[in-house]
């Protein structure tokens, strides 16, 4: 196999439609790609901007949010907190240079586990043409202009002193 | 005196707002003048770096650094302090989170070289001439130092023990920072020395404060005459007090404008922008996505919105080319 | 600047088992290499694998570790957690660890039976075991909340769906209040002669239930009510109700009808509801004779009393028992109820949304409905079928699918239509001696004896036509047409167009959701499909529940269903109901939020997200506040609170975090 | 209190002598006592005498670009820090830029609310400077220790109860802007078309104290002055004296009748003779003005665009131009109030009349512009339209383009923003006081360095003295490169004219 660029995805997936339905897909046996890594949240709601952009810190290359289709949210009115709170979220993602397609928000009901399939190739395929995002990469090359002084002062600081953004 | 604690107050790349504050504690002044041996004070007093560097490690008691970092300079000032300081007390909205500059980490350097150098209206410059970092004038031969492309706040240079937050922080804060160091209680390492709280808890509008806002619409300060009692959210402005730490005792509510987050998130969030984000937007009117975005046009700019003095703590830390 | 809550040294010790499931997780994914990896991971103390984590054998297994190992939190890596979470839980418990000191992680449904590619698979279970260990060291030792059961039950909806969960829960000694909306019970039911396929006649199956009920010691009947206000929670809701004046004593009527008599009103010239207005009544009325309760009731938007106070009031008069009290009120009530059935019913489809039928601009076109009424005995024309100028029809043409399977109006089918079209088909032409035209899309007869009933009915003579018509019109082309209307469609199975002249038309019109389907799922906080019938929890696994627990539905107000169907049901509705009262408790998942006093700010951000009103404001602390009970644990709350003062259990920003990291981190 | 100010005295004191003893090495502190960034770099000749001295800025901010995008309402906040020290001057252009932009007149009250807090706020900067920034090289003395040239000397030159009072009036005048203003560093009051925030009529008689206050410390510091430095002759020589020199234009805002207006107006130049050359609306700045630039500085250099770059040199040749106290008042026919004419017009008279070239002239015009500050106050706050209720108008029409200006304590300061239809920054420029300055600084320090630096002697003193040159200026070069101040290491290098360092002064 030619090494090729295998993203890694971080999805949070709501436990009354999108994971059941992630569930559904094992069940019936349904083949997709395995770059994602599924996070059970009760409600697609309880996915607070924060976990997105924390998840992207840590290295995903993207991040797939899953929740009930309007209207038939467990929760009665859940997922339209969350659609529009990652309204927002994707608008500051574009203001930090955050390609589009890196973020997804996906409606799937507990029936749909063929469209968990779909959405998971699709994405993945996507994700892998945008490249990686690789911010804790990122972060350390950042940093580089700094190591170059540490060395640079003779009365540099012990090692490691320099803290990293969480 | 030999056993008053030694103190240094620092400023990297910081407006000196942060210095005003602290002549601003006025007579208070005098009294921690009194209580401690200054022996670093740039603005005000005058002493050597080398003073510094000859002092035995550990030997200044806290060190007060504020501005964002973002030249070798201040790198090597921040770092030398640390070496020499028990306690580094983060001083401000710019060391602790980058500050209004850290918004440059929405931008390159070259965007900055370019326009100030040559696409700036007045500017008068064929040459297309810019600054050098190394230059040759009539045989005489200058250097400039480097700018670093990212904005950092202090304790992504150094480690900080404590912070004090504001842009820049109320004397009343600064005071029971200095009297908190001085009593020796100090709180565990990485506090924030402020009330760990939003900024509704002592904001005279509070209880103005609908508790269904559903917003249709955003309005921007210059669109509506602000009233001066009712909650600013409630007024469809944009204010982040709610995910904001208090402490300031909501001074531009009282200047009847919102609240633009300077004093920084509470100690259980990691992200002030993302969680303001969550809680106001989450409950806006619409549900229809048009709808929705019809209003979030309401904010133009996000960024500068919701990150006006914490890009630099942003998860996500700059723009990305 | 989170403050760094840095507990580096004294992890927890976790124990890690990875199942093979047999084959299905051990066939894609390197079980062992999982659980040496894992071994290596901080905090584990223990790292294995075994063929079936879900058998006995298994969960013994971890009891043991938990008592030798001095284990403190538990991870295992198997199925999906919607599975055998609680089954890992009870052995967590079983080794005297807090069953919520557990995590599980789903290899199998999310990794194994998905994915070919088995170095993949394998990198993706650590990648998730990593996560769970770095997880589960957040965790809190929590408790389930036990709530006792109040064993009262509340049915709304007196159709015969109500009718019959109502029985069911009295004979089996509860305490039910069925609450209808109209003046007496029985629905749409009551409105109908016979039914199909077995064409007894309604009433005689109706009405004994209908008096049953009226006659229960355990059922106390509300009607001309309705339910206003639901509060409160499984196990123990608050219902107000209210009671709509009738303007006479529901105690002191006997139903003896002399009043309506004796009303100053000589003739009937009233619209009667009942009838579908093709007959009149009085302003003091009662819907049909065996209306439950036997009561009058009077009309206030018609009676001459009621409207000027200046009526000399002969039926009052009349009425040896003084029932009569013009200065009722409308009255609330406060239930205490621990479940809920729904049997709201439905509404049938408007017909004069389709123009080209015509119904409203000819007079010879009618509803199902209104057919219904006209066949039956006790009806306007006792029974007579005649047109509205009393004219009998000589050509009767019934149209299938009126507001259902059309893109235009409703998608769905509405399951009765072609019965009851062959059931009506059947009457007329027994009653009048009519000409019956059926034209049908298709006909649908899937239940017991319903294919049969339809071989009787082309037995009979009556003339189906299969196509959809297109327009009714009285435009005549030929001599014969004159003064007919007449039925354009295309015969699909002939293949040309054909013009039906007849004198009647009837609509056989679908079955929608009620008008105020929407309110009324919001007044009892469950939820509606995209079509507005009430959302069952689980289409196969649980048709009669809710997703809101102690709310169940029965009936035509979840889906269009048949009689049978429905009564079928009520009754799973009222044995789902039964199940729980005869628990005596509920207990609640702890994944509830709490929100953090000391820190709160009083912003009131989260009070308006919470769908359950669990969240309120403690106007005197200036704080926010949530009823554990009411929370139903979706987390919107913790995940919007600005100031990160709202923290779920079992979901808490540090546990999320942490698995986030561990996702990641390699 | 007496005690304690008493031993922060004798801390000095015994600092001083400490030092003196140590003071012998040839070291020079950072140039502290000023906002913002510098460095000097002087090439010295054969004959040991300077060459060329250069005063590089170190450092660049770019707010003109990380602006772009931001909605303009936002922009007297953002540019506010700029600056910390003179945020309100930054907020304030900002504000008119925006009445521009959005073609907005503010209402009468909302203009005198701000004229106000502007008037409040050039007086307590000025008083920072006179008692703490660059007063202590007069009030102290030039080559009085290091350690007693900040504000604990000045208290011990003038007194302890003095020292309250600079504090105290400080504190007091600052809590008009802080009322007003919601912030006092870094305020909120600035919005197109008036203000934020209304002023109480129960405030009036608070806000008059203080002003009546204010006026009295002026006319006192005015006698400080007085009585310390003008009874001196030695620092009046050191004042008139060639270092410290330079014939150049001045530029300053005037009112109609060409007096003196720090909040509006038009801007005016005069030649070096005195002469009115130019006079004209912010809005056409660019008309008149243009900025240099060198590969060894990260400041620009405006100039005066008719006259052109010729370079660092002085003259009427030259298009290079002064701005500040002593430029404004060059610049101006008189003071636009009664107390601070008398003053202006005494300046005059002891300086051998108009136009004072003598860069350190600008201590004392500093204490002229803080009797007008004053007596503005005192006119503002017994104007009953300063309470009125109309404190803002709102805009209408479409943005597009808007410049604003005011005297800022350091000299002219224009904000030109440009914007879309919604108001967002697509352009933004900001010629700040300091940077005006630029060249005339520039050329004062290396004519400072050429005067006073023979046969690379370099001593305490007289480093100081070229510090004194562009400290005269009180510029602020955190303002002038939009830069982050900070602490400003002043290394001199001596260099030959190879470049090869012969030694270097740094600390």
């Amino acid at each position: 196999m030619t090494e090729k660029f295998e993203p890694k995805i971080v999805a949070f997936f709501c436990n009354w439609c999108t994971y059941t339905a992630a569930d559904l897909a094992g069940v019936s046996r349904l083949k997709y790609a395995p770059n994602v890594r599924v996070i059970r949240v009760m409600c697609s709601g309880r996915v607070d901007p924060q976990f997105v952009l924390e998840a992207f810190a840590r290295g995903a290359d993207g991040v797939l949010l899953g929740g009930c289709h309007p209207g038939d949210c467990h929760y009665a009115e859940g997922n339209y907190k969350t659609l529009r709170r990652m309204r927002m979220l994707e608008r500051m993602l574009r203001g930090m240079g955050i390609h589009d397609g890196r973020f997804r928000l996906e409606w799937i009901s507990g029936a749909e586990g063929d469209k968990v399939r779909t959405v998971v190739n699709d994405m993945t395929e996507k994700v892998r043409a945008l490249g990686p995002l690789d911010l804790p990469g990122k972060f350390k090359e950042w940093d580089k202009e700094m190591e170059e002084l540490e060395t640079q002062v003779n009365s540099g600081p012990a090692k490691g002193e320099a803290v990293h953004a969480r | 005196m030999p056993d008053k604690p030694k103190v240094a107050f620092y400023w990297c790349a910081s407006c000196g707002g942060c210095e005003e504050a602290v002549v601003d504690l006025a007579e208070d002044i005098l009294k921690v003048v009194e209580a401690v041996d200054i022996v670093l004070w740039p603005v005000a007093m005058d002493f050597k770096k080398s003073d510094i560097e000859a002092r035995p490690d550990k030997s200044i008691a806290a060190s007060f650094i504020n501005g964002a970092v973002r030249t070798s300079e201040q790198e090597e000032w921040a770092r030398l302090l640390r070496r020499k300081s028990q306690v580094v007390v983060s001083f401000g909205a710019c060391a602790n989170s980058g500050g209004i500059p850290a918004l440059a980490n929405q931008f390159h350097k070259e965007d900055i070289l370019k326009f100030v150098y040559e696409d700036c209206p007045g500017v008068d410059n064929k040459a297309k001439t810019r600054p050098q970092t190394e230059c040759k004038d009539e045989g005489r031969t200058l250097s400039l130092p480097e700018l670093r492309e990212t904005v950092r706040s202090l304790d992504q240079v150094i480690e900080v023990d404590y912070y004090l937050p504001g842009c820049p922080p109320t004397p009343k804060v600064i005071m029971a920072a200095v009297q908190a160091l001085l009593s020796g209680k100090l709180p565990p390492r990485g506090t924030v020395l402020s009330p760990d709280i939003a900024l509704c808890e002592e904001c005279k509008r509070k209880d103005s404060k609908p508790a269904d806002l559903s917003l249709a619409e955003f309005k921007r300060p210059h669109q509506v005459l602000i009233d001066p009692e009712k909650c600013l959210l409630a007024q469809g402005l944009v204010c982040m007090g709610p995910a904001t730490r208090s402490g300031c005792e909501a001074l531009c509510p009282a200047g009847n404008m919102p609240c633009t987050g300077c004093f920084g998130p509470t100690s259980r969030v990691k992200d002030q922008g993302a969680k303001f984000v969550s809680s106001v937007f989450s409950n806006i009117a619409p549900k229809e996505e048009k709808e929705i975005d019809a209003v979030l046009d309401g904010i133009p700019d996000p960024i500068g919105s919701f990150y006006r003095y914490g890009l630099s703590k942003c998860l996500l830390r700059r723009k990305l080319n | 600047m989170s403050d760094n809550k840095q507990k580096k040294d004294a992890l927890p010790r976790v124990g890690f088992y990875v199942c093979h499931c047999g084959t299905n997780i051990a066939g894609t994914i390197d079980v062992a290499e999982v659980q040496k990896y894992v071994s290596g991971l901080p905090g584990v103390a223990v790292s294995r694998d075994y063929k079936y984590m879900c058998s006995d054998p298994g969960q013994e297994l971890i009891a043991r570790d938990i008592k030798e190992h001095k284990l403190e939190r538990l991870v295992v890596a198997a199925c999906s957690p919607n599975l055998h979470e609680e089954t890992f839980r009870k052995a967590a418990a079983k080794g005297g660890l807090n069953p919520f000191y557990f995590q599980m992680v789903n290899i199998r449904e999310h990794a194994s039976w998905v994915h070919t590619d088995k170095k993949a698979a394998t990198e993706k279970a650590k990648d998730l075991a990593r996560a769970a260990v770095a997880r589960v060291q957040h965790h809190r030792s929590l408790d389930k909340k036990r709530v006792p059961v109040d064993p009262n039950v509340l049915v709304v909806g007196g159709g015969i769906a109500g009718i019959h969960a109502a029985l069911t829960l009295a004979n089996a000694g509860k305490k039910v209040t069925l609450v209808e909306r109209e003046a007496t019970i029985g629905g749409h039911m009551a409105l109908f002669d016979k039914t199909f396929p077995t064409l007894d006649c309604a009433a005689c199956i109706l009405t004994p239930k209908m008096s049953a009920v009226k006659s229960h010691p355990n059922i106390t009947l509300w009607t001309y009510s309705e339910v206003e206000k639901v509060e409160g929670y499984v196990g123990n809701y608050k219902v107000t109700v209210k009671r709509k004046p009738r303007f006479v004593k529901e105690d002191l009527c006997v139903g003896c009808m002399e009043c309506i008599d004796a009303c100053v009103f000589k003739e009937a010239k009233f619209r009667d509801k009942f009838n579908q207005g093709l007959g009149k009544r009085k302003p003091v009325y009662i819907d049909f004779p065996q209306a439950t309760p036997k009561v009058v009731l009077v009309d206030p938007e018609t009676c001459i009393q009621l409207k000027t106070g200046k009526c000399k009031k002969s039926c009052a008069a009349a009425c040896d028992r003084n029932a009569f009290d013009f200065d009722q009120k409308e009255e609330l009530k406060e239930l205490q109820v621990g479940a809920i059935v729904l049997a709201t019913g439905f509404k049938t489809y408007d017909a004069g949304r389709d123009p080209n039928y015509g119904y409203g601009r000819y007079p010879g076109v009618f509803t199902a409905l209104e057919i219904e009424r006209l066949v039956n005995a006790s009806g306007p024309t006792s029974g007579e079928v005649v047109l509205r100028d009393g004219r009998r029809p000589k050509a009767v043409g019934i149209i299938h699918c009126v507001g259902s399977r059309d893109e235009k109006s409703n998608k769905w089918c509405s399951r009765v239509c072609c019965m009851y079209s062959l059931k009506l088909a059947h009457l007329i032409k027994e009653h009048s001696g009519a000409e019956v035209y059926n034209f049908y899309i298709d006909m649908r007869a899937p239940g017991k004896a319903y294919e049969e009933f339809y071989d009787k009915l082309l037995g009979e003579g009556v003339h189906f036509i299969r196509g959809r018509v297109s327009e009714v019109s009285d435009w005549a082309m030929t001599p014969d047409e004159e003064g007919k209307l007449v039925l354009r469609v295309e015969d699909t199975l002939a293949g040309f167009v054909r013009r039906v002249p007849v004198d009647m038309v009837v609509l056989s019109t679908g079955l929608e959701p009620q008008t105020d389907a929407q309110e009324v799922r919001r007044r009892f906080n469950i939820g509606c499909g995209t079509e507005g019938f009430f959302q069952e929890r689980h289409p196969k696994l649980a048709p009669v529940n809710t997703f809101t627990d102690g709310i169940y539905i029965a009936g035509a107000c979840q889906a269009p269903r048949d009689i049978p169907d429905t009564v079928a049901q009520a009754g799973a509705a009222a044995a789902e109901a039964l199940s729980l009262i005869d628990a005596g408790f509920v207990e609640l998942e702890p994944n509830t939020s709490h929100v953090l006093e000391e820190e709160c700010c009083g912003c009131k951000s989260c009070v308006p997200l919470c769908p359950y009103s669990a969240i309120t404001f403690d106007e005197t602390k200036k704080k926010a506040v949530i009823n554990e009970v009411l929370c139903k644990g979706c987390g919107v709350c913790a995940a919007a609170c600005p100031s990160g003062s709202i923290v779920q259990n079992l979901f808490d920003d540090e546990e999320i975090f942490s698995e986030i990291k561990g996702v990641l981190s390699k | 209190m007496e005690k304690m100010v008493q031993k922060v005295f004798d801390e000095g004191q015994r600092k001083a002598n400490q030092s003196y003893m140590r003071g012998r090495t040839v070291t020079i502190d950072p140039i502290t006592r000023l906002e913002g960034h510098g460095k000097i770099e002087i090439f010295m000749n054969d004959q040991g005498g300077v060459d060329r001295a250069y005063l590089q800025i170190p450092e660049l901010r770019g707010f003109e670009v990380f602006c772009q995008g931001r909605p303009a309402e936002d922009m007297p906040q953002l540019t506010s820090r700029i600056c910390g020290v003179c945020p309100t001057a930054h907020h304030m252009a900002g504000a008119k830029a925006l009445d521009a932009l959005y073609q907005v007149e503010p209402s009468s009250t909302g203009r005198k609310i701000r004229e106000l807090v502007y008037n409040a706020f050039m007086f307590e900067d000025h008083a920072l400077h006179v008692y703490i920034l660059g007063g202590p090289d007069f009030i102290v003395g030039p080559d009085a220790p290091k350690e007693l040239r900040n504000v604990v000397g000045v208290i011990g030159k003038v007194g302890l109860d003095v020292g309250k009072k600079v504090i105290s009036t400080r504190r007091r005048v600052r809590e008009i802007i802080n009322y007003a203003g919601g912030k006092v560093i870094h305020p909120v009051l600035g919005l197109p078309g008036g203000v934020a925030k209304g002023i109480a009529s129960s405030e009036l008689p608070k806000l008059r104290e203080i002003a009546k206050d204010s006026l009295e410390f002026a006319k006192f510091t005015l006698k400080v002055f007085h009585d310390i430095v003008l009874k001196n002759d030695a620092y009046v020589k050191l004042i008139t004296s060639d270092a410290f020199t330079h014939k150049t234009y001045y530029m300053g805002m005037v009112d109609k009748n060409n007096k003196v207006n720090f909040y509006d107006g038009e801007i005016r130049v005069v030649t070096p003779e005195g002469k009115e050359y130019d006079r004209f609306q912010a809005k056409d700045y660019l008309d008149h003005i243009s900025e240099h630039v060198e590969p060894w500085s990260y400041i620009k250099f405006p100039f005066l665009k008719k006259t052109g770059w010729k370079g660092f040199v002085e003259g009427g040749e030259s298009g290079v131009y002064a701005v500040a106290p002593m430029a404004r008042l060059n610049a101006a026919d008189g003071m636009a109030t009664p107390e601070a004419q008398k003053a202006y017009e005494e300046y005059f008279k002891t300086l051998g009349g108009k136009p004072v070239h003598h860069t350190l002239a600008n201590h004392w015009a500093r204490v002229v512009e803080m009797l007008q500050a004053a007596e503005r106050m005192v006119e503002l706050t017994n104007d009953p339209e300063l309470t009125g209720r109309d404190i803002r108008t709102l805009p209408t029409k479409t943005p597009s383009v808007g410049v604003g200006v005011v005297e800022a304590p350091r000299g002219t300061l224009i904000h030109h923003y440009e914007t879309d239809g919604k108001g967002l920054i697509r352009k933004a420029n900001l010629i700040v006081a300091t940077l005006n300055n630029s060249a005339r600084i520039a050329m004062s320090v290396d004519k400072a360095a050429r005067g006073l630096i023979k046969g690379g002697v370099v001593n305490d003193g007289l480093l100081n003295m070229v510090e004194m040159a562009f400290r005269a200026y009180d510029p602020c070069f955190g303002c002038a490169t939009h830069t982050l101040p900070g602490e400003l290491p002043l290394v001199v290098t001596l260099r030959d004219l190879k470049g090869s360092v012969i030694r270097e002064i740094r600390r």
